[in-house]
């Protein structure tokens, strides 16, 4: 990790207008708290979450998190870094993952080695499909690759029904983690051992995937990304480059099927499909693909919406479209495009000035959308519940929704809600344009 | 730099080059050799092919025949990047930058190969003081360190031309091949340029496309009038511009032009 | 024999049915440049109002209203969705029409709910046209195949005989010249959008009767389509024709004949392990055409990929 | 929903404040099924049913013991083993003893799987599997473990019983196998084969395939197989929208003998096939519904019937399994200690106001129940599927179908 402390400033702050001034002082002086300074709180945050999320659940739940997290990153490596877009993410996962079941299921080699070091294998076994398909697919970039992803996925997935050998067939491949090697004694019996395991892994694939992106072949990515011709004049070959991004990514997205073959001990069918390589995508776009940050901030929101909320309400599915749906559309750089918007007002010190302008639009704005999504449920409620089941529950009140009352209430709290939105908007949008002038004037 | 096969080649030789494009012949047969050191510019009307004799000469198009040979060494079925790790670094008609990387990460870019790091992902960019430097030195030449670390995308349209300049350069090719680095610029946006490329093209062949023939005159040290698909004529700058063929040409042009 | 010609016809049923959709895509992409991941979804809404409204007004209402609406709903999302996620660039598109595709079938099942509606070929059609062999075919499928080709017919007549036809081609390739002459071009890309989702619509009216109005139908139908139109070459009308009725036949045929992996490698001279059931390609071994029927256009699309980027019919990409 | 909101609530907040007291004073039941996606009908169904059954048996009743009551919870597993897993994790968190789960093997496999471990590892919060529906023979035999109960009729079961129906029809002489392309398709076919040959040597098997599952649209070419092979009969084990397109597709393209299947009704399919189907789609399932096995049934059906005028009782097993699940309780006079209940519920007999007796093998923790075979028709009918009028009527049974057929299950007990 002390490689860091020597990484320029402008590495940390790719594709985002920076104050150059500002920027090239704290380089000068050597500044380490900038970029070592998230990996520490990372690390930190990973360390402290079980003792205030102590429950077995919110462990597995967590522990989901991070193995997204590795996934989405991995996708990024290709869609945000290396401008591919695949349909086929999670054949690489998956495929690194059955490689790690069959290893648990080899008793004499399994016991030969501790735990924590399993997921290397199911990476290596992801980096060796990606070395055989990305031999062909990444000679061009564009519809032909993603097409190509298409294709491979599907194949793949087919695959998983018809070679039961390998896959399994639909009940997929099971096995037990414990026959390990005791790695210091322990067996990895109990959900909090394995969040560590996952927990280490996470951090140390997250940090190695930022290096790749800091080395020549992670820079020339963004470079062919952009602009693959103007490489090829500077010496690079797009398609190697390409093809080293993708080896890359396959070795990353095996490393998150090893860890999701310890977490749930079962390979299925599920974790090939396309259903998976699709919900990757979105979670790395919600996330935002423009920071290295975006789909680890993906990853924990996707995974709450799938785990907590699809507790709370059969719809979670159609709040997660709209979600993303409305990112796409209003915030194409995602969540952290979100928050990199707010960087300059920090840096000049005028974020403070934004505090009350959010507070008055986004707190009517966060009302009148609960307001709507009652009325979806409702809605709901009236037309698929059990006749004389008037009774539901929202918001921890019970109502009857077939009576006027509620609807009236939540129309009027939307339309209310909406409307004092709208009359404080110009108020924000003026403390927008204060807060972030002072920087114009700098440049 | 590298992959010399003679020390006396000519830095680049052209022999019997043609392309067509379905029934149109593009290019009709061209010989040229530009020698080492030398400043050579293309000029020659709107679509007298100079743009496509360009692509030909970095692999961007394949030839229909002849060859083209860079020191000596023949480029027919090479790519564009062995071309360019070759020695010949080429820059665009239309900009061809980076635009959502940083102007420094722009010129970073061009240093990699030519520094020796080629596919390496064990080395951070971040931690060579060569290649900082490096670059740092070229922005300074193209006077942009002031935009340093800006989105590219963002520049000027001359900066943008000064950066792609800048890039072309950056990888100490000793075959310099700009394609009319002035095009749609302003008077005094043409000299910045123009300077710009005399300075930072001592001691390398620079092959350059121009369509304005008063703007390579004090920069060249021969220039090659193409008509055409053809060159009707290779000489000294006031050579060539006492020319009938060339008077002839270019008047011709000039009044199909306003016809 | 005769199983042949049978086969011939169904295979026909289904590459016309492909075709419907994958001419409104090839359209759209030629004309956006973008893949529109919401085609199927658009299908799969023509199925369902056609079953809301054949309810209330009958079968031909619902052909005649239900493209209609969708092609409307179709243009409103070009003009209020995909215009606006236009301007960030291409990936972003295709991804709006991924994530709408994703929100379609959760209010479809929000509206409709999750189970297979029963939505009926018209008794007037539902008889059996003519039998070969034992097999009937079916009336409806004989008037499947008629309205493919008329509209097959109209929209070619439309592209290269009308002066519309001139301005959407001319828009297509060309839309700076075609707005400089005056004619607004983002109407013309909402209307072609809508008549590529109408036509959509119109696939979905006719084959949720035959193929279930579930859904689910959408996702079915929905990656094929896009190997439909990779393979024929994107943007050519013609090529996604050829390829449809190729989709069609091989997969019908794939169906039909019990081809298995063994009598292959067989033919070819690769002897059958002895102990194939501890064989790890054992599953490989016997593998049987049906199985793999509806993977192989995917195999067809990667090859084709590989060696002809541009598919079969495609322009040659720079 | 509402049991599913409440609790959503108390879980979220449960992942804020930590782990979660285990309250006394509810049995809670794990209900681990898909409530959102493809499959969702089915698994909205049998949460009615479930629920309706807990209150209807025994909340009315005034419980169990001294008045415990049953409280369904519904997990939403969106039909993804991975996420059966972390709903395992959450129910188990939430203090839930028992999970029911039926839908799709795969799940089934995942979670027998896991709660083994899990009990192995934690035998402070161990809990029983109630497998009302998942039907791979495996389940049963060499992945059985003590956790694992199932109340339906595994695959081997449910063919053996309906050759028997096959093996009385003379005019049956080629039948044709047709299945999804996984292990229950493929258990479907190996037990069709294997009993067709045993009881009737001379019935010719003209066709046996597996079909890609959930990606065929269009079962055309299937259908002119089967006609083209002269078959007299199908057989399949396809379920939800494979089932519809091959059986509309078969009927459709001129195939004229009946359709012997194991999934034909409820969801939406009876209401599907309507008219077509009649006397051609024929279903081996348990439970005496037309005509109905008792008054008690009738009443219960009924009351069911009100309050869910769109539901359907096309599980009647998940009452068994409320039913056994309250005696083995009160038996054991204990909710908390499951060794202890399982202990009851092996070898349990019970009389079920579905028809007949029930009897919970304890070598392998399979349920040894009547079956039936039925024909898909509007006339007769009691209670029809979906309000369209059609139904399944019972045309014969098989009692106490494969009472001493062979397992494969080693079981191994906690002491």
């Amino acid at each position: 990790m002390s490689d860091l402390k020597h990484t320029d400033i402008e590495d940390g702050t790719e594709q985002i207008t920076t104050d150059p001034t500002d920027a090239r002082e704290k380089m000068r002086a050597g500044s380490m708290t900038y970029t070592l300074m998230p990996w520490i709180v990372g690390a930190v945050l990973l360390v402290i979450m079980p003792f205030i999320f102590t429950s077995n659940s919110a462990l597995t739940i967590m522990n989901q998190m991070w193995i997204t997290v590795v996934f989405a990153l991995s996708y990024n490596m290709l869609l945000g870094q290396g401008g591919m877009l695949s349909f086929g993410h999670a054949v690489y996962a998956g495929v690194g993952g059955f490689a790690a079941m069959h290893i648990m299921n080899a008793s004499d080699f399994f016991a030969s080695f501790p735990l924590p070091v399993l997921p290397l294998f199911a990476g290596l076994f992801g980096m060796g499909l990606a070395l055989i398909v990305g031999s062909f697919s990444t000679r061009n970039a564009g519809t032909v690759f993603a097409m190509i992803s298409l294709g491979v996925g599907e194949l793949i997935a087919a695959c998983s029904v018809i070679i039961v050998a390998f896959f399994g067939g639909e009940e997929g491949i099971s096995g037990d983690r414990t026959y390990a090697m005791p790695f210091f004694g322990n067996e990895f019996l109990q959900q909090i051992d394995v969040y560590y395991l996952t927990s280490f892994w996470v951090l140390l694939s997250a940090v190695l995937m930022y290096l790749w992106s800091r080395t020549p072949v992670g820079r020339m990515a963004n470079a062919v990304r952009d602009n693959p011709e103007r490489a090829e004049f500077l010496g690079y070959s797009a398609r190697w480059v390409r093809f080293y991004s993708f080896v890359a990514s396959g070795f990353f997205a095996g490393i998150a099927g090893g860890l999701f073959a310890i977490n749930y001990e079962i390979l299925t069918e599920e974790n090939l499909n396309t259903a998976s390589s699709g919900v990757i995508l979105l979670v790395t776009f919600l996330g935002g693909v423009g920071f290295f940050f975006g789909p680890i901030i993906g990853a924990v929101v996707f995974t709450l919406v799938q785990t907590v909320l699809s507790l709370q309400t059969e719809l979670w599915a159609f709040y997660a479209g709209v979600l993303f749906l409305a990112t796409v559309m209003f915030f194409p750089g995602g969540l952290a495009g979100l928050i990199m918007m707010h960087v300059p007002a920090f840096k000049t010190g005028r974020a403070g000035t934004l505090v009350m302008p959010y507070i008055k639009t986004l707190l009517p704005a966060a009302v009148g959308v609960l307001a709507v999504s009652a009325l979806v449920e409702m809605t709901f409620h009236v037309r698929h519940a059990a006749t004389g089941d008037y009774d539901m529950t929202l918001f921890w009140t019970t109502f009857n929704s077939h009576s006027l009352l509620p609807w009236i209430i939540a129309i009027a709290v939307a339309v209310l809600a909406f409307w004092i939105t709208r009359r404080n908007m110009p108020e924000l949008r003026a403390a927008w344009a204060t807060a972030n002038t002072a920087r114009e004037g700098t440049v | 730099m590298n992959a010399m096969t003679s020390t006396d080649a000519p830095a680049l030789d052209i022999s019997g080059l043609r392309k067509s494009f379905g029934k149109a012949e593009i290019i009709r047969g061209i010989d040229l050799s530009i020698g080492k050191g030398e400043r050579h510019a293309v000029i020659g009307p709107n679509g007298a092919g100079k743009s496509t004799l360009f692509n030909l000469i970095t692999a961007r198009f394949a030839p229909t025949s002849g060859t083209v040979k860079l020191h000596g060494k023949d480029l027919a079925g090479l790519q564009p990047f062995q071309i360019n790790r070759m020695g010949l670094s080429r820059s665009f008609q239309i900009t061809n930058i980076f635009p959502a990387m940083s102007v420094f990460e722009n010129v970073r870019c061009a240093l990699l190969w030519s520094h020796g790091y080629k596919y390496s992902f064990w080395n951070m960019v971040g931690r060579s003081r060569d290649l900082t430097e490096g670059a740092d030195r070229i922005l300074e030449q193209i006077n942009l360190t002031s935009r340093r670390d800006l989105p590219a995308g963002v520049l000027s349209y001359a900066e943008q031309r000064a950066l792609e300049i800048g890039i072309t350069i950056a990888g100490g090719a000793d075959v310099i091949m700009l394609d009319e680095p002035t095009a749609g610029m302003s008077h005094s946006e043409t000299d910045y340029i123009m300077d710009l490329i005399r300075t930072v093209t001592v001691g390398k062949t620079l092959i350059m496309v121009e369509h304005d023939m008063g703007v390579v005159f004090g920069l060249a040290d021969r220039i090659s009038v193409l008509v055409y698909g053809e060159i009707i004529a290779t000489g000294k700058p006031e050579e060539v511009r006492g020319d009938a063929r060339v008077q002839e040409a270019y008047l011709g042009a000039a009044l199909e032009a306003e016809h | 024999m005769e199983l042949i010609l049978v086969n011939v016809i169904d295979g026909l049923v289904t590459g016309l049915l492909l075709f419907m959709l994958s001419a409104g895509l090839t359209l759209i992409f030629s004309m956006m440049g973008v893949l529109n991941f919401a085609h199927a979804s658009f299908y799969m809404l023509g199925a369902y109002f056609a079953y809301q409204i054949s309810l209330a007004l009958g079968f031909w209402m619902g052909l005649l209203l239900a493209p209609l609406i969708v092609g409307v709903l179709g243009a409103g999302v070009e003009r209020y969705g995909l215009r606006r996620v236009h301007q960030y660039g291409h990936v972003p598109e295709l991804i709006f029409t991924f994530g709408l595709a994703l929100l379609i079938e959760e209010l479809v099942q929000f509206i409709w709910g999750k189970n297979q509606m029963p939505y009926d070929i018209p008794d007037i059609l539902n008889f059996t046209a003519f039998s070969i062999a034992g097999n009937s075919i079916p009336a409806y499928k004989i008037f499947m195949i008629f309205i493919s080709v008329a509209i097959f017919i109209g929209l070619l007549y439309i592209l290269t005989r009308t002066r519309v036809g001139m301005i959407i081609q001319a828009a297509l390739s060309y839309p700076r010249t075609v707005e400089a002459l005056g004619h607004n071009v983002p109407l013309i890309f909402m209307g072609v959008f809508g008549v590529g989702t109408a036509l959509a619509g119109v696939a979905g009216v006719i084959a949720g009767p035959v193929l279930g109005t579930f859904p689910g139908m959408a996702f079915v139908l929905g990656s094929i389509v896009f190997v439909t139109i990779v393979i024929g070459g994107l943007g050519s009308l013609w090529g996604a024709l050829v390829a449809s009725l190729l989709i069609g036949w091989l997969t019908t045929f794939a169906k039909s004949y019990n081809i298995e992996m063994s009598n292959i490698l067989n033919g070819i001279g690769i002897v059958t392990p002895s102990n194939l059931e501890d064989n790890i390609f054992r599953d490989l071994w016997t593998v049987t055409s049906p199985q793999i029927a509806d993977i192989l256009p995917y195999i067809l699309m990667v090859l084709i990929l590989i060696f002809r980027p541009a598919g079969l019919f495609g322009k040659r990409h720079t | 929903m509402k049991k599913i909101t409440k609790l959503g609530a108390v879980s979220a907040l449960s992942m804020i404040v930590g782990a979660s007291a285990a309250f006394a004073e509810n049995i809670k039941i794990a209900f681990i099924d898909p409530l959102s996606g493809p499959f969702a009908s089915t698994g909205t169904n049998g949460l009615h049913q479930f629920e309706f059954a807990a209150d209807y048996m025994v909340n009315d009743d005034g419980g169990v013991l001294d008045g415990q009551k049953f409280e369904i919870i519904g997990y939403d597993n969106k039909i993804s083993p991975k996420e059966s897993l972390i709903q395992l994790q959450v129910a188990i968190d939430q203090g839930v003893r028992y999970i029911v789960q039926g839908n799709s093997s795969g799940v089934a496999n995942a979670l027998t799987e896991a709660i083994d471990k899990h009990n192995k590892r934690n035998p402070d919060s161990r809990v029983l599997f109630l497998n009302y529906a998942a039907v791979d023979p495996a389940l049963t035999n060499e992945k059985c473990n003590f956790w694992h109960f199932r109340f339906d009729a595994n695959a081997d079961i449910k063919m053996d019983a309906l050759t028997d129906v096959i093996a009385q029809q003379d005019d049956i002489k080629k039948v044709y196998i047709i299945g999804q392309d996984y292990s229950f398709g493929k258990a479907v076919s190996a037990a069709a084969n294997k009993f067709l040959g045993e009881k009737r040597d001379d019935i010719e098997i003209v066709g046996d395939e597996l079909h890609p599952i959930g990606k065929v649209k269009d079962f055309t070419p299937y259908a002119r197989k089967i006609v083209a092979s002269g078959a007299d009969a199908v057989i399949t084990g396809n379920w939800g929208a494979d089932m519809l397109g091959l059986g509309k597709s078969v009927i459709e393209n001129g195939f004229d003998g009946p359709i012997y299947t194991y999934y034909a009704a409820g969801s939406g399919i009876t209401a599907a096939f309507g008219e077509s189907g009649k006397d051609r789609i024929r279903l081996i399932s348990q439970g005496g519904i037309n005509p109905i096995a008792s008054e008690e049934a009738r009443a219960a059906y009924e009351a069911f019937e009100k309050k869910y005028p769109d539901g359907n009782i096309d599980q009647s097993r998940i009452f068994n399994v409320i039913g056994m699940l309250e005696k083995a309780i009160e038996q054991a006079g204990t909710a908390d200690d499951v060794v202890a209940v399982a202990k009851e519920l092996e070898g349990m007999e019970y009389e079920t106001m579905w028809g007949g007796k029930l009897y919970m093998r304890p070598q392998d923790h399979q349920l040894i129940q009547d079956m039936h075979v039925g024909v898909h028709t509007d006339e007769n009918i009691d209670f029809d599927y979906d309000q369209s009028g059609f139904g399944v009527l019972t045309e014969s049974t098989v009692e106490m179908a494969s009472m001493d057929s062979p397992t494969t299950c080693e079981m191994k007990r906690p002491e």
